[in-house]
């Protein structure tokens, strides 16, 4: 039966959440906004809170690691709504709250989703507790995941790893990084492979970005490997390279995360639709569901459409997580999700700063950050250039080579 | 659901293949019908059959409680026979009667055998529900616009009534008038909102039902009303005096009935009308808020509608766009092709979440105001943009005949233009 | 010195033309869209009037045929406001009458202005009052001019065509067509030239395009070439290949005829502006020029966009129209007005339906026609995608072997 | 313009040559002026110099009745300077005065010596021009912009200042003020307009003049006010009681002037602050339809710094994207990346042409109210967008601030919240 309300089984967790969010994170924002580089120490405390919703049983997947896929029927064999669809709705009230901190968050880092998304059991119990950051991008190739630079040789029971990695978010904080590199360059895509490297593994080094437009309360680092050497059991997933499997081993990684960095997006908007429409109620500007738009008045008219786009993005990302939950492929939807969610958080953050005027511009409110942190949201886990192409590829049936 | 609707759909399966799907010829009418004026067209008597103690209503339906986009089981055999009737009837057909101005009856006669008219009304009154459906509506309305929304339109314009007097009528009014909707030959009829002016607001109405000893007499101009020329009953929005908005029923027979044609840039095979009332007799049909109710399950009606439509945008460019070749490959190579359908894909895929989230809503009794204004919103917008981006994909060729892009973006303008007309 | 208004010696011109178009094509304008295979005789008596106005001195360059590029300094040195600018002044006038119903005016085709970019002063003398439709589209290869498959093959003095041509604007009642061909496949863009046909000549057959969303009541042809011997002085320009030169020859005629082309959605879109304009303010808005748009009501800032990216595509029209006449290069400028009058004069003739609600949707008035007949503007001589490739060409310094 | 203007470049350029091009160091002020809250900033006494019989006032400058994009021989050299500041001066120092949220003294002293207050002041008060001259100041302050918006605006301020006391001053106010503007050193002044609320409308002010035996007393509070903390003079929109919202002239010495840092999104280096009035002496300036013309050319220097930044937006991702590759190839060579830069490009020129038409009808004394209108709508739309679309084209380089296109994209949005500040 079609129904795409909140599970009623999560609505206590999600309340959680918001409270966390509402009394934690969001009288914190503006504090690491401004002192870019200072520790958010009140996220210790909070992780630890997390780690305790996850193991209450209120529900599952409080932050990125609920995102692997279990095999196998639900209990009752119906439609089953479990810890992807209940990530994401934690995610969009955590960062309802603010963005850069929940990227701050110990053992939450998009890391712990891909060793959620590959790991055999027996590693996901080994990277148990570790906060993971996830290093793809390299200075040479923005976007183009396939393009990877960084090697990975086999040499006794270790791989040694040589490369530089760029934009690791909490990549100065986290215990380990999640690194993609290629066991054999000819190979192409089917030889890129992930590995957990832990952060006093020698021949690595770790440099913070100095100053970013926003999420200023996550360190984002680059990272470089000269001659590191990994124990080959921290090489995520199979070792084979299955040249048919092509590149379907660490790119399941992004169906599950892509709805995570989505739901990033969608909370962030909430968070400016809220305020915003508390301000346009403070100048006499009331939201009418029923009148026609064009007989209302033009911020209402603006409004309205930022939360039908908005809509559309929370709707989408909860079909991705709903579609992972059950098993089933869910890559075009994930990017569908990512694509609507990445360039509709920000335009309705962007417009929110120019609905509420000077109040939205300056640091009196939030607003201004929320359209800066936005912005990053329609960049990482692959920009809405990258989407498009995913979706596009998905629906024209065609191949990386030939629509490029 | 259940027995009520398999004995329905197994009777128009076998209608549908001895019959539609073997014509080989359409009678393709030459002119349209423009600039006619004529009298209402009520041909037959409505009188009150066996009544129920109180009017029969719906109850909302019960959810489970968890986040689903899997319809029913019912739902997918109603979608399933509904598919087959647009892709095999409807799209056909839409070319001629578009040029037309008008559905050909044996597609109507088709369409009511397929039980349009019952999806919303209770076993009880000879329907084929238990309880509230509007997400089958939607389903419905969204696979037949698939195959053409003026089609879809003129077929779905009489369940608009039925289903406005299964919520809202009293016991009178669903004992004269379902039996007609329920039985074998179902009377073209309509549901008119929308008045002739630029920003007009459903909340604000011209016309104007002004209280007799019985009943009331309205008086005003209805827009863009689907076979206003055909239909024997209408329901009509007029101003309560000094109460409010509110629906009324009609009969097509009085004198005061005026119709005019009014051609429209699309929608052609629906036949569009203005209906002129002038002292017409009318009774009430349901309070001041199921008026508002009619307003929203109205607008999310076109949502569905528009949500077939830009599918059909979508299933038609993307081999089009496969298949076409310049500078050496096939156009879909080009980054702003590929792009545009993957943003028609999104932008759809979101229309329909949205619409499916405001029809799941209504059906199981939670409000659903501000769902139906979100997806009208994106619906019309993004709706419209699929139309043009669909011609724009073929280019030259999107802009001729030859092909039915043109038509659907025609079709999909009156998305947020129209209110009324049909019904979930 | 920085000037935008219509320059003073137009004005009247001007004038005449709206008047023309208010009192001609517009009475006319929805019999011709209904009636769509009737030939508007209206237009006889039209084209004398358009060949006086030409004739008389007060302006020049009234139609298509105006966009002549002549040599030489101006007579007082300074800068030059000629036949090109006041060809899309006049178009847009007509064009707020009837785009179809011009398009249909005898001698003004898009084949003349082809004829006045590239003739020589003898062809021009010999062409005139020639009505000539331009054929470039072939049936398989939409927006790829270089892809053309019609030759022309050089047989003692006559030129013997061969290929089909397709969407031939005014192919049907025209007096001759401007055909593009190859005259060597190998030799790419260079060796594509323009032939001016005669519609009696032998081997040319033309059949008219049934139905169309818009323009109704203009004619589209069809037209075959089986054999078809040209006189070789009818190659318009030089009959030498100049690789250097490239595409340069033909080409020539897209910088003249796609500022006319963005004039008629110009002038079709101020149309649907002036009128939903009028039917607001029946409906008791109105615009307001001082007063934040946020503040006005939803009707009126939508207005207030569309009109401004209206006046943004006039204003780049006209940029275009007086960079030719001052014999600058603007083939960046004419893409550049083409793509956004394209996009935007389909996008406000939509937008004017849908705030006219019934009125618009309807054929109580134009409204809807005018939402019909914008939507080729976006396509013929170059879509806006083949606009947006040229632009980015130039800008990127690309050629169309790197952008393609 | 003429003499007066020669000399003045002749003198600047002669600095610019000896001085600033030669820095190598530069003071960054490591911590934001964040949070300070102090009095108004007035060093020095303003009194009448020789004043004339009648106001000076500038005639509307006469037109050629020629379509016309070529700037005079005038405007091509004083913008030739100033764009050469702009790259050699403000740019340079652009990402320190954000970060330090205030532009160096120098840089503002540069300024003032490139008689940027002098644009729309006669000749006869000691100013550069015979006629009106608001295309020359579109053109100066597009070209600042190029450099730094922040700074601009900064640099800018006190002239908006200058030019309302030029054009709607009486001619005590004209002799008390502009001989300092007029003169080596520039005093820090600002025209505040904005007021802290949500859907500010100038016409609608909160701030009160309220009328007293002479002159008025002020109060309210102005927000987004260019160098508050500094300003000597203060050109302040209000209520004049029941008649409307006028100018008026106020210094910031009286007590009751406060003002508060109002750090921003972006516009850092023009150290934005909140004016607070309370009971504060003032004059008024000009009249309620010259009010109307400030607010007018106000947003048009807005529209006029838009054009600016985004063409350095297009400047800088042009040789980006042809020098970053992916998958074997510069990333221009793909569509999506290249229609972006096509569509900055396109909609940047139609932002440029819409803005120039509008300060040349004002310049030619023609209404212009609705041109302003369409510029801002369009500055203001297309500008973030460009912003934005910059930032994107860089990818996650975009987001980091070894780049400049993260500011751009903050001070970009400025332009649809921005009144006042500045004046062309």
């Amino acid at each position: 039966m079609i129904n795409l309300e909140t599970p009623r089984k999560f609505r206590a967790f999600v309340n959680q959440a918001h409270q966390v969010a509402a009394e934690m994170l969001r009288p914190n924002s503006r504090q690491y906004d401004l002192a870019e580089h200072a520790y958010p120490k009140e996220l210790d405390m909070l992780a630890a809170m997390v780690d305790g919703l996850g193991a209450s049983g209120t529900g599952s997947g409080a932050g990125a690691s609920g995102v692997r896929r279990t095999e196998g029927t639900d209990d009752d064999g119906k439609v089953k709504n479990g810890s992807n669809l209940s990530s994401v709705l934690s995610i969009m009230e955590m960062c309802w709250g603010d963005v850069g901190l929940l990227l701050s968050m110990p053992r939450q880092g998009l890391g712990n989703s891909a060793i959620a998304s590959v790991a055999s059991d027996e590693q996901l119990k080994r990277f148990e507790g570790v906060w993971a950051g996830m290093a793809i991008t390299e200075p040479g190739c923005g976007s183009d995941s396939a393009g990877i630079q960084t090697t990975a040789r086999l040499d006794g029971d270790h791989y040694v790893i040589d490369g530089e990695k760029i934009f690791v978010t909490a990549g100065g904080r986290c215990d380990a990084v999640v690194v993609w590199a290629t066991l054999d360059k000819s190979l192409g895509r089917a030889a890129i492979k992930s590995f957990v490297v832990f952060k006093d593994t020698p021949g690595m080094t770790v440099e913070r970005l100095e100053h970013k437009l926003g999420i200023r309360s996550s360190d984002t680092a680059t990272i470089r490997f000269e001659n590191c050497r990994v124990p080959a059991e921290n090489l995520l997933g199979s070792a084979q390279i299955d040249a048919d499997k092509g590149f379907a081993g660490v790119m399941q990684t992004f169906d599950n995360t892509r709805p995570l960095v989505a739901a990033m997006a969608v909370g962030c908007a909430r968070a400016s639709l809220e305020l915003t429409r508390e301000l346009l109620a403070d100048a006499g500007v009331e939201i009418d569901y029923d009148r026609p738009v064009h007989l209302q008045s033009a911020a209402a008219a603006s409004y309205l459409q930022m939360e039908a786009d908005w809509e559309a993005a929370y709707l989408l990302t909860l079909q991705a997580a709903w579609l992972a939950d059950n098993s089933q492929p869910n890559s075009l939807q994930a990017s569908m999700a990512k694509a609507k969610a990445g360039r509709v958080g920000n335009d309705i953050t962007l417009r929110c700063v120019e609905l509420t005027g000077s109040l939205g511009y300056s640091e009196h409110h939030l607003l201004e950050k929320w359209a800066r942190d936005s912005k990053i949201l329609d960049i990482f886990e692959g920009t809405q250039q990258i989407q498009q192409l995913i979706v596009a590829r998905r629906l024209l049936g065609k191949t990386s080579a030939e629509l490029k | 659901m259940g027995v009520a609707l398999l004995n329905r759909l197994a009777k128009s399966r076998a209608i549908d293949r001895l019959g539609l799907r073997k014509q080989t010829e359409r009678v393709v009418f030459e002119a349209t019908k423009t600039g006619f004026r004529t009298a209402g067209a009520l041909t037959r008597t409505f009188t009150a059959a066996t009544k129920l103690a109180k009017p029969s209503r719906l109850p909302a339906a019960k959810g489970t409680g968890r986040f689903d986009l899997t319809p029913t089981e019912d739902q997918q055999m109603v979608v399933g026979v509904v598919t087959e009737f647009a892709a095999e009837v409807l799209r056909p057909a839409a070319s001629a009667a578009d040029t037309a101005g008008t559905t050909d009856a044996k597609v109507l006669q088709q369409s009511s055998e397929l039980g349009l008219s019952l999806i919303e009304v209770p076993e009880e009154l000879g329907g084929i529900v238990r309880e509230r459906s509007t997400m089958t509506g939607v389903l419905v309305a969204e696979a037949m616009a698939h195959g053409d929304m003026g089609q879809a339109v003129a077929c779905l314009a009489p369940a608009a009534v039925s289903t406005a007097i299964s919520l809202w009528g009293d016991s009178d009014q669903q004992a004269t008038y379902l039996p007609a909707f329920t039985g074998e030959s179902v009377p073209p009829a309509a549901l008119a909102v929308v008045e002739p002016r630029p920003l007009f607001d459903p909340f604000t109405l011209k016309t104007r039902a002004t209280r007799q000893r019985t009943g009331y007499l309205l008086n005003g101009v209805k827009s863009l009303v689907p076979r206003g020329a055909e239909a024997e009953v209408f329901v009509i929005a007029a101003q309560l005096e000094d109460q409010g908005p509110a629906l009324f029923l009609i009969e097509s027979g009085h004198a005061g009935v005026t119709i005019e044609a009014e051609p429209s840039m699309g929608l052609r095979a629906a036949s569009l009308s203005r209906v002129i009332l002038q002292d017409v007799p009318a009774v009430q049909l349901g309070t001041l808020d199921d008026y508002a109710d009619c307003v929203r399950l109205s607008r999310l009606g076109w949502c569905a509608l528009s949500l077939g439509t830009a599918k059909a945008v979508l299933d038609y460019v993307t081999p089009y766009v496969n298949e076409r070749t310049a500078f050496g490959e096939p156009i879909s190579h080009r980054q702003s092709v590929a792009f545009m359908v993957a943003n028609i894909g999104i932008e759809l895929e979101g229309m329909r979440l949205v619409t499916y989230r405001a029809g799941s809503r209504a059906e199981q009794g939670l409000p659903f105001a501000r769902e139906v204004a979100l997806a009208r919103r994106l619906c019309t917008e993004k709706g419209m943009q699929i139309g043009t981006d669909g011609v724009q994909l073929l280019g030259g060729h999107g802009f001729v005949k030859e092909h039915p892009v043109e038509r659907w973006y025609r079709d999909l303008r009156a998305v947020g233009v129209m209110e009324g007309a049909v019904l979930v």
